[in-house]
């Protein structure tokens, strides 16, 4: 069962590579992602904040329950750390 | 394990950088709005100040810095501070994190900029204390970790 | 030229008041009471469990006015910050997702009534941490639900995913290496979801769903829009054990303590399959990658595939959790046949799946958690005889168990109905065959159990010590769920007519309703 | 030959890399005996993945997506914001991954006293 893994890798590298072919090219200013959503952040975004920092307004404010969510994944990685590592808790683990 | 050493020129050298370190960050902060930076580089900037203090002069000389058990309220309060500016939007008559509708008697455009203000210095205070908590927790000995 | 923008950027952008706040308030109680159950607990520790409960109670209480306001009113739409989508974050609720968030914040509620005493008891110390991360694993898997957003999914499914990692790691000495290899496993599922999301977004331009869903419908077929599926097929094929991806599972419900195994294992794989049917029948075109690319066949007999193995690993296993763990395996494995057939039938089945496996599951691990603490019996010969000991848990588990099989009064039997259905209209006979055939392996190993409980009376040397029902407050999850899974089979008839019949997709309706 | 060299390296080169990063990374997470390599797989599996993202965010002659009183409102002066704010997101929650992996490798290591792949499913047979 050694070559599971290694074939994996392979199938992955040729269909990622496969996937190349669809997406748009490097740099291309008309990619969708280029012009969709990110026109109208980018026309927007000083206008409604008085920001100038596109990203800060785009992740604080246009998506500010993805930044909610981040922070609460912060607390969430600490309190997993507070959970197996507290005090007290080694006496159990020998058990 | 190994013994600790006094270093007086490592001693020396991390007081006098440690408060330029957390100025830096408060920059970082706070100039979110015109550069790249924000809540998060800030508090890790933060935390990365109280580490410089943990690893030189030791953890419990360190404690006189940031205690250990400050790491998950400073999360909490951080959380608390962005989930209630959301809140208060909202109770206020907005959707929540609607930052327009908070009580500040200022005009949408300039409530939005305090609002993006407030959840950067919430997410600050959750990254800052939540690495802190993350590092201590990792960092002691066994049997040493956060008592309550 | 700013001033008379920005004004008009308002105007134009900020949606009208009066949307009904019911989705977010599922979640507020959620996130205010993780931050608040440590914060608080930490500090007066006794608060912790009230407050848990208190979050999880509304929370199931809000996701319930939810399902009645969007079966009365039809899929609810939520701003958060009032941006529009595609600018904004949307939460969009239509009765699949409101279904789901009843499901899962119901069975949370019954499991942390549970919690209260056996976290106590099997661990102590951890006992705040635990209920704060207990709150974190529901707020993810909500968050999931409700979110209209693919980006938006991501952040709340690592949400899920720390939580459920960290739940696995409490328990048996061996439990954080599983938990480990969940870890990385899940790790490459969430990272593979966001390559998924990733192409998507770089053939659209927008993280919507509704929006995505339109624009990739008039795009034709491109090779990266094929893998963007495929990647999502995989990842999230991972987090829900879908045959051959679920080998982590096993070893991680089996060393995880009763009370995280009984809370991660009925609803974090269901969430996962209800992001797959998202994904399969709500963004992409169904009809075009199921159907005629013939993905779901794949999907469909990879499915079936884990259905057998499952039954028949579960069948030549010792440990009771560990046996539940295969049978997990394989039950998911059927909602998998479902979205495979890519039929509104079959569909319905694997969406009533959702719901029922998570109800049987949750009370067999309730089951298997109250014996371990009651007797310390893990191993199946142990359970001996215990029938009489234990009568009210072990009814509840009776019920439990023969729901898994499919015997006609219970929900298990309604849910592998609908998928035979979807399976004849088809004509898909060997797949209807295999169906039912699965359903007798899964009769081999329950039925040797439940004869084993009921009809060995021990001898006295091997009886264990205090054998008997453990406190109302343990007892009480086991024995609604019991009864819950009795009261869902006879009124299955109102959540397909009226519940499921509207989650499905665009494109599918029930013949008959 | 020459079209799919064109369309692959020439105009595509930024993502091949990032798929090879992606390899480099699925391999140590696949193949690697130590439990720490293999976080370092999956880090280097995920930092992969935000560069899949930044790369198509890159347009020629743009600038910083910072607003800018002499390039005005117009979007083909700013390079695409949303990657940049998405993958913020995604590299706190892998710094959150990786925290909640050492907290479980620590915890492995306390009980254990290794971190090798296969003598710990040696010591998980041996044991019950």
């Amino acid at each position: 069962m050694r070559w599971v893994p290694q074939l994996t890798i392979l199938v992955t590298f040729v269909v990622l590579v496969y996937a190349g072919f669809g997406l748009p090219e490097f740099g291309d200013v008309e990619a969708p992602a280029n012009t969709h959503v990110s026109d109208h952040y980018i026309e927007h975004a000083y206008h409604d904040d008085h920001t100038p920092n596109i990203v800060t307004v785009m992740i604080a404010d246009y998506r500010s329950y993805d930044t909610l969510g981040e922070t609460v994944v912060v607390f969430t990685a600490g309190l997993a750390c507070l959970l197996l590592l507290m005090r007290g808790t080694r006496r159990e683990d020998e058990a | 394990m190994i013994r600790r050493q006094e270093n007086v020129i490592l001693d020396v050298i991390t007081r006098i950088m440690v408060p330029f370190i957390q100025i830096f960050a408060f920059y970082v902060i706070f100039h979110g709005h015109y550069s790249p930076g924000g809540g998060f580089q800030g508090g890790a900037l933060l935390a990365g100040s109280v580490f410089l203090q943990r690893v030189v002069m030791g953890r419990e000389r360190s404690l006189s810095g940031f205690h250990v058990k400050l790491g998950v309220p400073f999360g909490v309060i951080g959380i608390l501070v962005y989930g209630g500016t959301g809140l208060v939007a909202q109770v206020f008559g907005g959707n929540y994190l609607q930052y327009e509708w908070l009580p500040f008697g200022l005009d949408p455009v300039w409530a939005r900029n305090t609002g993006i203000l407030l959840v950067e210095i919430g997410v600050a205070f959750a990254v800052m204390g939540i690495l802190i908590s993350i590092y201590d927790n990792l960092s002691a000995r066994e049997g040493e970790g956060e008592k309550r | 030229m700013s001033g008379a923008h920005g004004a008009e950027a308002v105007v134009d952008h900020a949606v009208s008041m009066g949307q009904s706040h019911l989705p977010i308030l599922v979640i507020l109680p959620l996130l205010l009471g993780c931050v608040l159950v440590p914060g608080l607990g930490l500090w007066r520790r006794r608060w912790a469990y009230p407050l848990t409960l208190v979050a999880f109670a509304l929370s199931a209480y809000f996701a319930f006015r939810t399902l009645f306001a969007v079966l009365e009113g039809g899929p609810l739409h939520y701003t958060l910050a009032s941006w529009a989508p595609p600018v904004g974050i949307e939460l969009a609720v239509d009765a699949l997702g409101a279904f789901v968030a009843a499901v899962v914040s119901i069975i949370a509620l019954l499991v942390a009534v549970y919690a209260g005493e056996a976290v106590r008891r099997e661990n102590p110390v951890r006992e705040v941490p635990f209920f704060g991360m207990m709150l974190v694993l529901l707020l993810g898997l909500t968050g999931m639900v409700l979110t209209g957003d693919l980006f938006n999914l991501y952040v709340f499914f690592e949400v899920s995913s720390l939580g459920g990692y960290s739940l696995m790691a409490i328990g048996h000495k061996k439990a954080p290496i599983s938990a480990f290899r969940y870890l990385i496993m899940g790790t490459l599922g969430a990272s593979f979801y966001l390559m998924g999301v990733g192409y998507l977004y770089l053939l659209t331009g927008s993280l919507n769903m509704a929006d995505v869903a339109g624009i990739i419908s008039t795009m034709g077929l491109n090779p990266a829009l094929l893998v963007s599926l495929v990647m999502m097929v995989v990842g999230l094929g991972l987090k829900m054990a879908l045959f051959p991806m679920h080998l982590w599972l096993p070893d991680a419900y089996t060393y995880a303590s009763s009370t995280s195994t009984a809370i991660i294992a009925p609803i974090m794989t269901k969430i996962s399959a209800y992001v797959m049917i998202r994904m399969l029948f709500f963004v992409y075109d169904w009809d075009l990658f199921l159907n005629v690319h013939h993905i779901g066949d794949i999907i469909k007999w990879l499915a079936i595939a884990g259905v057998f193995v499952g039954s028949i690993m579960a069948i030549g296993q010792k440990d009771a959790k560990r046996m539940l763990a295969y049978s997990s395996v394989a039950q998911v494995a059927y909602i998998g046949v479902g979205i495979g057939m890519a039929n509104p039938l079959a569909l319905v089945g694997a969406m009533l799946h959702i719901m029922n496996h998570a109800a049987m599951k949750s009370c067999l691990f309730l089951v298997t958690g109250s014996v371990a603490m009651q007797t310390g019996a893990q191993r199946l010969k142990d359970y001996a005889g215990l029938g009489r000991r234990m009568p009210w848990t072990f009814a509840g588990f009776t019920f439990a168990a023969m729901a898994m099989v499919g015997l006609p009064p219970t929900n298990g039997f309604f849910s592998k109905w609908y998928l035979v259905l979807g399976g004849i209209e088809d004509g898909e006979w060997p797949m209807v065959g295999l169906i039912l055939a699965s359903s007798l392996l899964t009769a081999v190993y329950f039925f040797r159990l439940l004869e084993r409980v009921y009809s060995k009376v021990p001898g006295e040397e091997q009886k264990p010590a205090g054998a008997e029902d453990p406190s109302f407050r343990m007892r009480l999850p086991i024995l609604l769920l019991g009864v819950g899974v009795l009261v869902l089979g006879l009124f299955n008839a109102w959540f397909v007519s009226r519940v499921l019949s509207q989650a499905l997709p665009h494109g599918m309706s029930l013949p008959g309703f | 030959m020459n079209d799919i060299f064109t369309t692959l390296i020439a105009e595509r080169w930024a993502y091949l890399l990032t798929v090879v990063m992606i390899i480099i990374g699925l391999h140590a997470m696949m193949m690697k005996r130590n439990l720490v390599k293999k976080l370092i797989g999956m880090n280097i599996f995920q930092g992969a993945i935000i560069l899949l993202f930044i790369v198509h965010a890159y347009k020629f002659g743009a600038s910083v997506p910072v607003h800018d009183a002499v390039l005005g409102d117009h979007p083909e002066a700013y390079m695409n914001p949303i990657p940049h704010g998405l993958m913020l997101t995604a590299i706190v929650v892998s710094v959150a991954t990786t925290g909640v992996a050492l907290a479980l490798l620590t915890l492995i290591y306390r009980r254990f006293g290794t971190i090798d792949e296969i003598e710990l499913l040696q010591k998980l047979r041996e044991e019950p």
